[in-house]
Formats: C-alpha cells, structure tokens, sequence
C-alpha cells in the first residue's frame, strides 16, 4: 500500500469511527454532571474507613489496591524488558572497550559551573521525592510521584556530567534488586494479610486517631513506600540503560 | 467553594488553587482544552523527533495544567514528572543514540 | 479456601520479584532457576483446579481487602469465578509449565529476565481470567501485553525479531487504549468499574448509542488481541519471531483469552442491554467466519512453518467467535471444549516444529523436505497432532467443533457448516502436507518462490550448536500435550458439565446476585429463552462431516504434494502466483498499515452492529 | 460546554491515530502513540468531573463538601504509569532495530528484512 492509499483509507475509516465515537459520548450525562455512584460513595466513606484524607491514595493503595499491584508489575517487567532487549548490547560494549578504555569521567563538556549547579538541586529532588512517597495519605501525592522524582536526582547526578557516580549508585544488578524488592515488597504486604486469615492487601496495621498522619493509615504509608523504591528503581534502571546505549557510542563504540 | 475559602493549609494551596466562580473556570476549562487539543496536533504534525520531544513536553505541561483545572492535583504532579520530564528524557536518550551514528 | 484465588496470581508475580531479587546468586545456577519456574507454575495450575472443582458448585466471589459492596455500589475490586474462567486459567498455567519444562534444554542463554517474564505473563493471564472488574481487566492485559512485547523480542539479535515485536506492541496497545476509552465511556453514565454493576445499570435503558460504541470500543482491544480479520495481521510476524515455547502461549492461550474477553464482557455488561440477539450474533458470526476462511487461506500458501501454523491459529480464533457468536450455551460449551483441544494440539505443534529447529536449524519447510526422516518419533507426534488440527473424531478439536455446527441452526446451519469444513480442510491439509513433506519426505521438494525463501531462511537456530541428539524435555511435553487432546476428547460426561458450565457463564441475573448480593449457587432464570439448551452429544451427522472434512485434508496435502505429477494439475497451474502479489499488500508487515486496517476494521464492525440493532 | 471536552477526546484521539498511520520515523511513531493515550486522560477526567466541586481532598474540608470523582484519578494515575512503562519499551525496541538495521523508517525496516 502506498501512503496515499494508506493515509485515505484510514482518514476514510476515521470518520467514520470518530462519528460512531462521539455519537457514544453525547449520550453521556454532560460535563460536570458525573451522576456517580463510585466516586461519591468513596468521597463518603473513605476518611472514616481509611483515615486518608487524600481519597485519591485512598483509592489507589486501598479501594483498588490490587489495580496498583498490577501495575507496580507492569513497570517492574516493562524495565526488565528494556535490559532484556538491550542486554545484548551492553555484551558487546564489555568487548568493545577493553580496547579503548571505558567509559570516562562524564560527558566533558560540561562546565565546572553547571556542574555546581546542578549538583545542588540534588538534594532537594531526594527531600522532595522523599515527603511526596511518604505522604500519600493527606496530600496529593504517593510513591509513584515520589519515586519518579528520586530517580530525577539520580539523572540530575549524571546530568553534572558524574556518570561514574551514577554507575557506582546504581550498578545494573543492584538496580535489578532493588526495583524487584520494591515490587515484590507490596505483594508480600498484601500477603501478609491473607497470612493473618483477612482478604488480600486487607489493611492489617491499626489506623491511628489522626486522620491525616503520617502514621495513621496502616499499610497506605508502608505501600507507597515500597511503590516508590520500586519506580525509583524501575526508572533509574531504564534511564541508566539508555544512557549506557548513549555512551557507547560517544565513545567511538559502534 | 465555601471549602475553598477556609482552606489555608499547603495541602489546600495545592488542592483547591481556583477559588474562582463556576462561570470563570468553565471559560478557563474551555481555553486549556482548545490548548491541548493544539498541542496534540502540533506533537503529531512536528516531524522532526528532536523537535518533538520539546512539543511533547509542552504538551505535558499543558496535560498537567489541564488537570488542574479538573481538580486533579495528583494526577497532574505524575504528569508533571511523567508527561513533561520522564518520557521527554527518554526520548532525548533515545535520539541521542540514533543520530550519533548518521 | 477463597484465599486460593488471590494467590493464584500474586504467587507467580512474588516469585518473579524474588528470582529478580535474587538474580545474582541464580543466575549461574540455571537448574535451580527453572526448577523454581516449573514449580510455581505447577503450584498456580494445582491451586486453580482446585478452584475450579470448587467453582463447579457454585460461584467464588472474591472481595479484595473486605471491601465489600456498600448499599449494592462496589466499592473494591473482586474476582468472580465461573468453571469456564478457572478452567481457561488452570490451561494458561499447563500451557506456560510445559513450556518452561521445554525451554530446560532449549534456551541455553537465558538469565532471570525471561523467567520473571514468563511469570508475569502467567500472571497477566490468570488476573485477566478472574477478575470480575472491567479495569482491573484492563490493568492484567497490559501485564500480558507487556511481558509478551517483551518475550517476543527476546532474541533481540535475531533479524526479523524486533520488527515483530514493535508490530505486535504498537497494535496492541492502539487497541488497548480503545479498550480503555470505552471503559471510561460506560463508567460515564454508570458510575461503575464492577462488571456485574455496570450490566444491571446498562440494562436498565433501552440500548442507545452509548451502550453500542461501549461495547464495540470495549471489544475493539480484545479483536485485535484475538486476531480476528481485519485486526489479524501483528499476529504472523510477532509468532515468526518469538521463541518457539513463546509461540505456545501465544498461539495456545493469548488469542483465546482475548475472545474470552469478548465474552466475558458481553453476558456480564452488555447481554441485557444490548438486547437485539439476532443482530449481535449475525454481525460477530460474519466477522468470525471471514476471519476463519482467510486465516485458513493463508496458511495454506505460507512455507514458514511457524507462520503457517500462526495462520492456522487466526483460522481457528474465527471458528472460535463463531462459536461464541451462537450465543447459545451448546455454541459456548463447543468453543471451551474446542479452545482446550486446540491448545494441546497446537502447542504440540509448536513444541516439534522447535524441536525441528533444534535439531536441523530450520523453519523453511521447502528447504526442510524429507530431513525429517532422522527425528522418527518428533514425526509421529506432529502427524499425530496435525491431524488433531484437522479435527479427527476423538480428539477434543473435533468434538468441540461438532457442537458448534450442531449449535449453528440458529443462524444457518448450512452455511456455517459449510465454511467451517472448508477452513477446516485447508488448514488440515497444509498442516498434513507439512508433516508428510518434511517427516517422510512424500511428493517432490517444492520449488519456492524467492521472497518466500528469504522470509524463512531469517529463522536461525535458537540454540547455539547443531544437536545430536533430542532431550527428553522436549519431546516428552510434546508427547503430552499431544496425547492430553484425545483423552480430554474421549472423557465421559464432559459434555454435560461442559454444557452447564456453559449455561451459568451466560446467566447474566445469577452472576449479578452472586456478586452484589451474595448469593452464590442461585440460578435464576435461564436467559436464552429464546434458544432451548439442546444435549451436547456426539451426532452421527457431526462425526460424519468430521471424518469427510479429515479425508478431504488428506487428499488436499497430497494433491499439494504430488500436484506436479498431475497432467490436469500441471497445465498452466503455477498455484498462486497472482494471489501472491494481493496477499503481499495485505501483509505487508508495515505496522502503519495494520493500524489503519484496524481502524477501517473497528469502523465497519461499528457501523454493522449500529445498523443491526437499530 | 456539555459535550466540548468529549469532541477535544475524540480530535486527540484522530489526530494521535493519523500520526501513528502516517509516520516515517518510529520514535516519531511512538510519541503519537502517547497522544493517542492522552485522549483517555481527558476522558476519564472529564467524565468524573462535577461542576463547582472541590478535588477530593479532606483535610481541612468538611467530608461532605461535593467533591470531584477520585475513582477516575486513580484510573488516570495507573494509566499514566503504563504509558511510561510502554513507552519505555517500545523506545528500546526502536534502538535495538536502529542498530540492526540503520534505519528507523518503518517500511524501510520492511524492505530491509525482506
């Protein structure tokens, strides 16, 4: 098929699909008239259930906590999928440079005054990663912000042209393990309950008075815990992949 | 928006950042959408990848904003992180690695 | 005992973490890492036998956290479990251990990764089967989806591989996100991510455009999954290229899980509210049988051996939602028993063809003529199971398909009977002429034409060196599987259980009160009133069209084999040479095509659905 | 305004599928296939939402303030981490083709595999 051939028969198709679409979507109740029930029941009930006044946690680690699970795994596999498929290469580049020495000291470009500036945002990224993983029962936030905000840090360290630190942080395996204990660690969470005689991901830990603290939510704050090592994890892991590709050719690899 | 009006703690600074009448934030409404409506098609019409990337954090910043107006911090700060710095990066590694070799 | 069903899937998902934790010490202990393999899929097939002799009483209903219904809302996620769904599950789970038993001796190179990944996807298929919540459905088919992407590259230096797996993602998650788009659609009006829910709220209105483009949009994820025709064509080139115990799964299992899916969610949501049965079932029933004859059309003309048989498995997801499209409980029961037989007979396929490979490094079944004659006993289990395919009495195939033709009076019988024995005898016969051309080395060695033969020659072997000999390992699960299929299709009383596993899968009402309000084990009124459960039996009219139809296969390999020896054949017939140039622009193998076809596809299967219900 | 933010879902949703159709270039491919996700966001957002309703947040709210739809942001938070982890994914595979085979044209690769 040639493109023009393709490009009218999907516009073709299109139409017609995207008529069929919106024929579907005005029957809907019209914006701003959600007609419920899930979401105003949940709005109802959840602070006095869950002691999380963040609802959107409280949906996420608790009402449909085992959706979260699922998708913890999605990301855990997708990042074991890129080292899968990139493993091959990262084979040849252990051939590669036995004859040319490595990979340096960073990218040498960059400036002792980037570096510098750089380097300082990084610890506010591990503080600001650090209160949105722990915090996902009051505020909007949880383990996957927070985790993906971490391993910002991290790029920030490369970023300040350290690769070397960045591999000793996060060598391939260790990476690997990490992510996984993360992945794994919910699971257990979820368990450890079912090991106690109560329905999987049950929220086994008792609830504080507070609604709100830190501490008062039971397993919310220990799963979005375990949910942010493992997106830390999972993006550091196919950040440092895709930067090993990057590096390999820079440095007269192939 | 009674809500509103007491909120004063961060949390609410966050949650609620449009202590604005319904008719005002229907017009807001309508401009983000026509924005990001936009932005998908300039994502989709930029050909050239390195310059996509920039559009298409652009168009996470505008994702994010959007979700904002439909009282959506969280999702909005994981499209932050995801949308306007995440998927970017990768994609600049990404090319990076392709166009060493051209 | 309900705890069994959570653990069905998190087992397999903990054991992935646990050997990607641990990967530094397993990795140089290969036996240990399979062993563990093995053994979790052992453990998740047991437990869901289990589970599935329990769900043959009654429904399992599984709240996850306690989270039970507040005021009849659902307000957590639950699994909802019917004997079809554990057993379909319990099959994934057989299907993935004979594959990791194949893969001991198979992949030599392998380090964690493909293990966690192969547990995933068991995973993924299992949670897609239970559920009994229409996003948590959505969340294991991206788990299945992302461990199969995954695995299907998974030799990332093989040169086709990678063009395979980016096909295969970018269509399937396209669909994916349609899939998405109508769950979102039709939790819009209902306010309900419960499948039981959503069906009592839907079947309240009259069926409007909401409810139709929900549920094509809903379906169009699944189509694509199921690889029906025009939505088949990632299927080809992700099997061509994935390792042989993955093809297992993918032809096995995936494909039967997406029509599974369409099932699932049309008695659960949709059945009600969509009222219009003839329509529904004309429109699937048309879609399903296209799909059959041009996926056995193909397979006929394909000398990839691997692809050949990925044809045959799109062939047989049309007969498949054929069955389904009955929307009878006899046409039900014929797809669960027909999907179980294929799958033992199609992986037994797969499991020689690898062993093939193994042995003579080699898909090409020009350049494979005669070879076969040095793995006699890989021989006798391919022709054994090729005519499985071809559905001979006694096999659960033939028996499965039977009960769909003697279902199909409530559309055209003759029709339907006559198009299923066709694709049947074309898939039989190209299989049949595989077997008889490359294990005993019949008729003459077919000339190729040149595009085919490099299309074939990309599969190199998928083990370093040339092996003298065959492991047990491999051909013992082959020899299994193969065997599996006549004993499931000689067992007495399946058809009853089948039949009324069947009846309750499409009892929307009892599966709606033993969700929301607890009562298991009710059944309410039998809602396909309209079409009496006729006994699921053996007629002598099934078995006799099943035995024509295999003869008909037999003959039709031979004339592909010996045709040149034909004087009426020879004059002026060169077989497809023109069809050829056609069918290369359909499968082009340009993924921005087989998007664009999935578009005009899901636009006409809209629009003929919206016009048969109006 | 009852019905603009569903023509904004199916626009993204056309014009994200017409880049994925029309594409010479995979990671150009792959990016018009996040658009094509992003149509979801804006649907599942817009369909939780209820006019002059707070986020759900009740911190220092009263619980029975009308608030928004919290379902649907949770099913927008998963859904923002599969589109990271598919992403991902794809964009691998497309380095791995890259140094196969040179190209990132999807019908070159056609022609090159043969």
């Amino acid at each position: 098929m040639t493109a023009v051939q393709r490009r009218w028969l999907f516009l073709a198709g299109m139409a017609i699909l995207a008529g069929f679409y919106l024929w579907g979507l005005t029957e809907l109740p019209g914006f701003g008239n959600y007609p419920g029930p899930y979401g105003f029941v949940i709005n109802r009930i959840a602070v006095a259930q869950t002691n999380a006044t963040g609802v959107v946690s409280a949906v996420n680690f608790e009402y449909r906590g085992f959706d979260t699970v699922g998708e913890e795994f999605i990301l855990f596999i997708a990042a074991i999928g890129v080292a899968t498929v990139l493993r091959q290469l990262r084979n040849e580049r252990t051939h590669e440079s036995a004859g040319h020495e490595g990979l340096g000291a960073g990218s040498a470009e960059t400036t002792d005054a980037v570096r510098l500036a750089t380097l300082v945002f990084v610890g506010p990224a591990v503080l600001v990663g650090w209160f949105l993983g722990s915090h996902a029962q009051t505020s909007p936030s949880g383990g996957f912000q927070g985790g993906v905000v971490l391993a910002t840090a991290f790029v920030l360290i490369y970023l300040a042209g350290e690769f070397l630190v960045f591999r000793r942080f996060s060598p391939i395996d260790l990476v690997d393990s990490v992510g996984a204990v993360g992945a794994g660690g919910f699971a257990a969470v979820g368990i450890t309950a079912v090991a106690l005689g109560l329905p999987y991901l049950t929220n086994f830990l008792g609830l504080g008075t507070v609604p709100g603290a830190v501490s008062s939510s039971g397993t919310i704050a220990l799963i979005s815990f375990f949910v942010g090592i493992e997106v830390a994890a999972a993006f550091v892991l196919i950040v440092g992949e895709l930067l090993e590709q990057t590096l390999l050719v820079q440095r007269g690899g192939r | 928006m009674t809500g509103a009006l007491a909120a004063a703690s961060h949390v609410a600074a966050i949650t609620t950042p449009f202590s604005v009448p319904p008719a005002l934030m229907d017009t807001l409404q309508v401009v983000i959408l026509v924005l990001v409506a936009a932005g998908a098609t300039m994502v989709v019409l930029t050909r050239q990848p390195a310059r996509q990337a920039i559009a298409l954090s652009a168009y996470g910043l505008l994702l994010a904003l959007m979700f904002l107006a439909f009282q959506a911090p969280d999702v909005t700060l994981s499209e932050l992180t995801v949308g306007a710095v995440a998927l970017p990066l990768l994609l600049m590694l990404t090319l990076a690695k392709v166009r060493k070799r051209e | 005992m309900d705890q069994l069903l959570p653990l069905c899937v998190v087992v397999p998902l903990l054991v992935a973490a646990t050997i990607s934790a641990l990967g530094w010490l397993l990795r140089p202990r290969r036996r240990m890492l399979d062993a563990i393999a093995i053994l979790t899929c052992a453990a998740v097939a047991a437990m869901l036998a289990v589970v599935l002799t329990q769900a043959a009483h009654q429904e399992l209903v599984y709240w996850f956290a306690g989270f039970r219904p507040h005021h009849g809302v659902a307000i957590g996620i639950d699994f909802a479990v019917e004997p079809i769904s554990a057993g379909l599950a319990c099959l994934a789970a057989v299907l993935v251990m004979a594959a990791m038993v194949f893969s001991w001796r198979y992949l030599e190179q392998v380090s964690t990764y493909f293990h966690a990944l192969m547990l995933t996807f068991l995973a993924g298929m299992v949670g897609f089967c239970l559920t009994g919540d229409i996003f948590d459905m959505f969340v294991w088919f991206e788990l299945m989806g992302v461990s199969a992407y995954a695995l299907t590259a998974y030799r990332p230096e093989e040169r086709g591989s990678l063009q395979g797996a980016l096909n295969f993602a970018i269509t399937n998650s396209v669909g994916a996100y349609l899939s998405l788009s109508g769950i979102a659609l039709v939790y819009g009006r209902t306010g309900a991510l419960n499948m039981a829910q959503i069906g009592a709220d839907l079947a309240r209105h009259p069926p409007d455009g909401l409810v139709v483009v929900g549920f094509v949009l809903i379906i169009a994820g699944l189509l694509i999954k199921s690889a029906i025709v025009p939505f088949h064509f990632w299927l080809a080139d992700a099997h061509a290229v994935a390792p042989t115990p993955v093809c297992v799964l993918f032809s096995g299992v995936m494909v039967e899980l997406g029509l599974f899916g369409i099932a699932r969610v049309y008695w659960s949501m949709f059945g009600q509210a969509l009222g219009h049965r003839a329509g529904v079932s004309t429109t699937l029933a048309v879609f399903g049988l296209l799909t059959a004859v041009v996926g056995a059309l193909f397979c006929m003309r394909e000398r990839h051996i691997k692809r050949l048989l990925a044809f045959s498995t799109i062939s047989h997801a049309g007969l498949f939602l054929t069955g389904i499209a009955l929307l009878t409980p006899l046409g039900l029961a014929g797809v669960a028993v027909y999907v179980i037989g294929h799958a033992l007979v199609k992986a037994a396929l797969f499991l020689c063809v690898g062993i093939v490979l193994h042995r003579l490094g080699s898909v090409n079944e020009t350049r494979l003529h005669g070879l076969g004659r040095s793995l006699p006993v890989t021989g006798v289990i391919f022709t054994v199971a090729a005519f499985g395919l071809a559905d001979l009495p006694l096999f659960a195939t033939s028996l499965g398909k039977g009960w769909i033709e003697d279902g199909s009076w409530v559309l055209n019988k003759g029709a339907v009977t006559t198009l299923f024995v066709i694709s049947s005898v074309l898939v039989g016969g190209a299989v049949l002429r595989v077997a008889g051309g490359v294990f005993y080395g019949l008729g003459d060695p077919p000339s190729e034409s040149p595009q085919m033969a490099k299309q074939s020659d990309e599969e190199t072997s998928e083990t370093p060196e040339a092996k003298g000999r065959t492991p047990l390992s491999m051909i013992i699960p082959a020899a299994v599987l193969a065997a599996a299929a006549v004993v499931v299709g000689v067992l007495p009383h399946l058809g009853a259980a089948v039949e009324a596993a069947a009846v309750r899968f499409q009892d929307e009402a009892a599966y709606n009160a033993a969700v929301l309000s607890g009562l298991s084990g009710v059944h309410t009124s039998h809602p396909i009133a309209l079409y009496p459960i006729a006994p699921a039996g053996v007629t002598l009219s099934s078995v006799l069209t099943a035995v024509g139809s295999v003869i008909a296969s037999v003959l039709l390999a031979l004339a592909a084999l010996y045709w040149r020896r034909l004087p009426v054949l020879r004059r002026g017939f060169e077989p497809g040479t023109g069809l050829v140039r056609v069918v290369q622009g359909f499968q082009s193998g340009v993924v921005n095509d087989y998007v664009a076809w999935a578009v005009v596809g899901l636009a006409c299967f809209g629009g003929v659905l919206a016009l048969a219900i109006r | 305004m009852a019905v603009f933010p569903f023509v904004v879902v199916v626009w993204i949703l056309g014009v994200g599928l017409y880049g994925v159709v029309t594409s010479r270039h995979l990671v150009h491919q792959i990016v018009c296939l996040i658009v094509v996700q992003s149509s979801t966001y804006v649907l599942l957002l817009a369909v939780g939402y209820v006019t002059g309703a707070v986020a759900p947040y009740f911190f220092d709210i009263k619980v029975h303030t009308p608030a928004v739809d919290p379902v649907v942001q949770a099913l927008a938070l998963t859904d923002v981490v599969v589109e990271a982890a598919v992403t991902a994914l794809l964009l691998a595979f497309a380095i791995q083709a890259y140094k196969r085979f040179g190209t990132l044209d999807p019908q070159e690769l056609v022609s090159l595999k043969g």
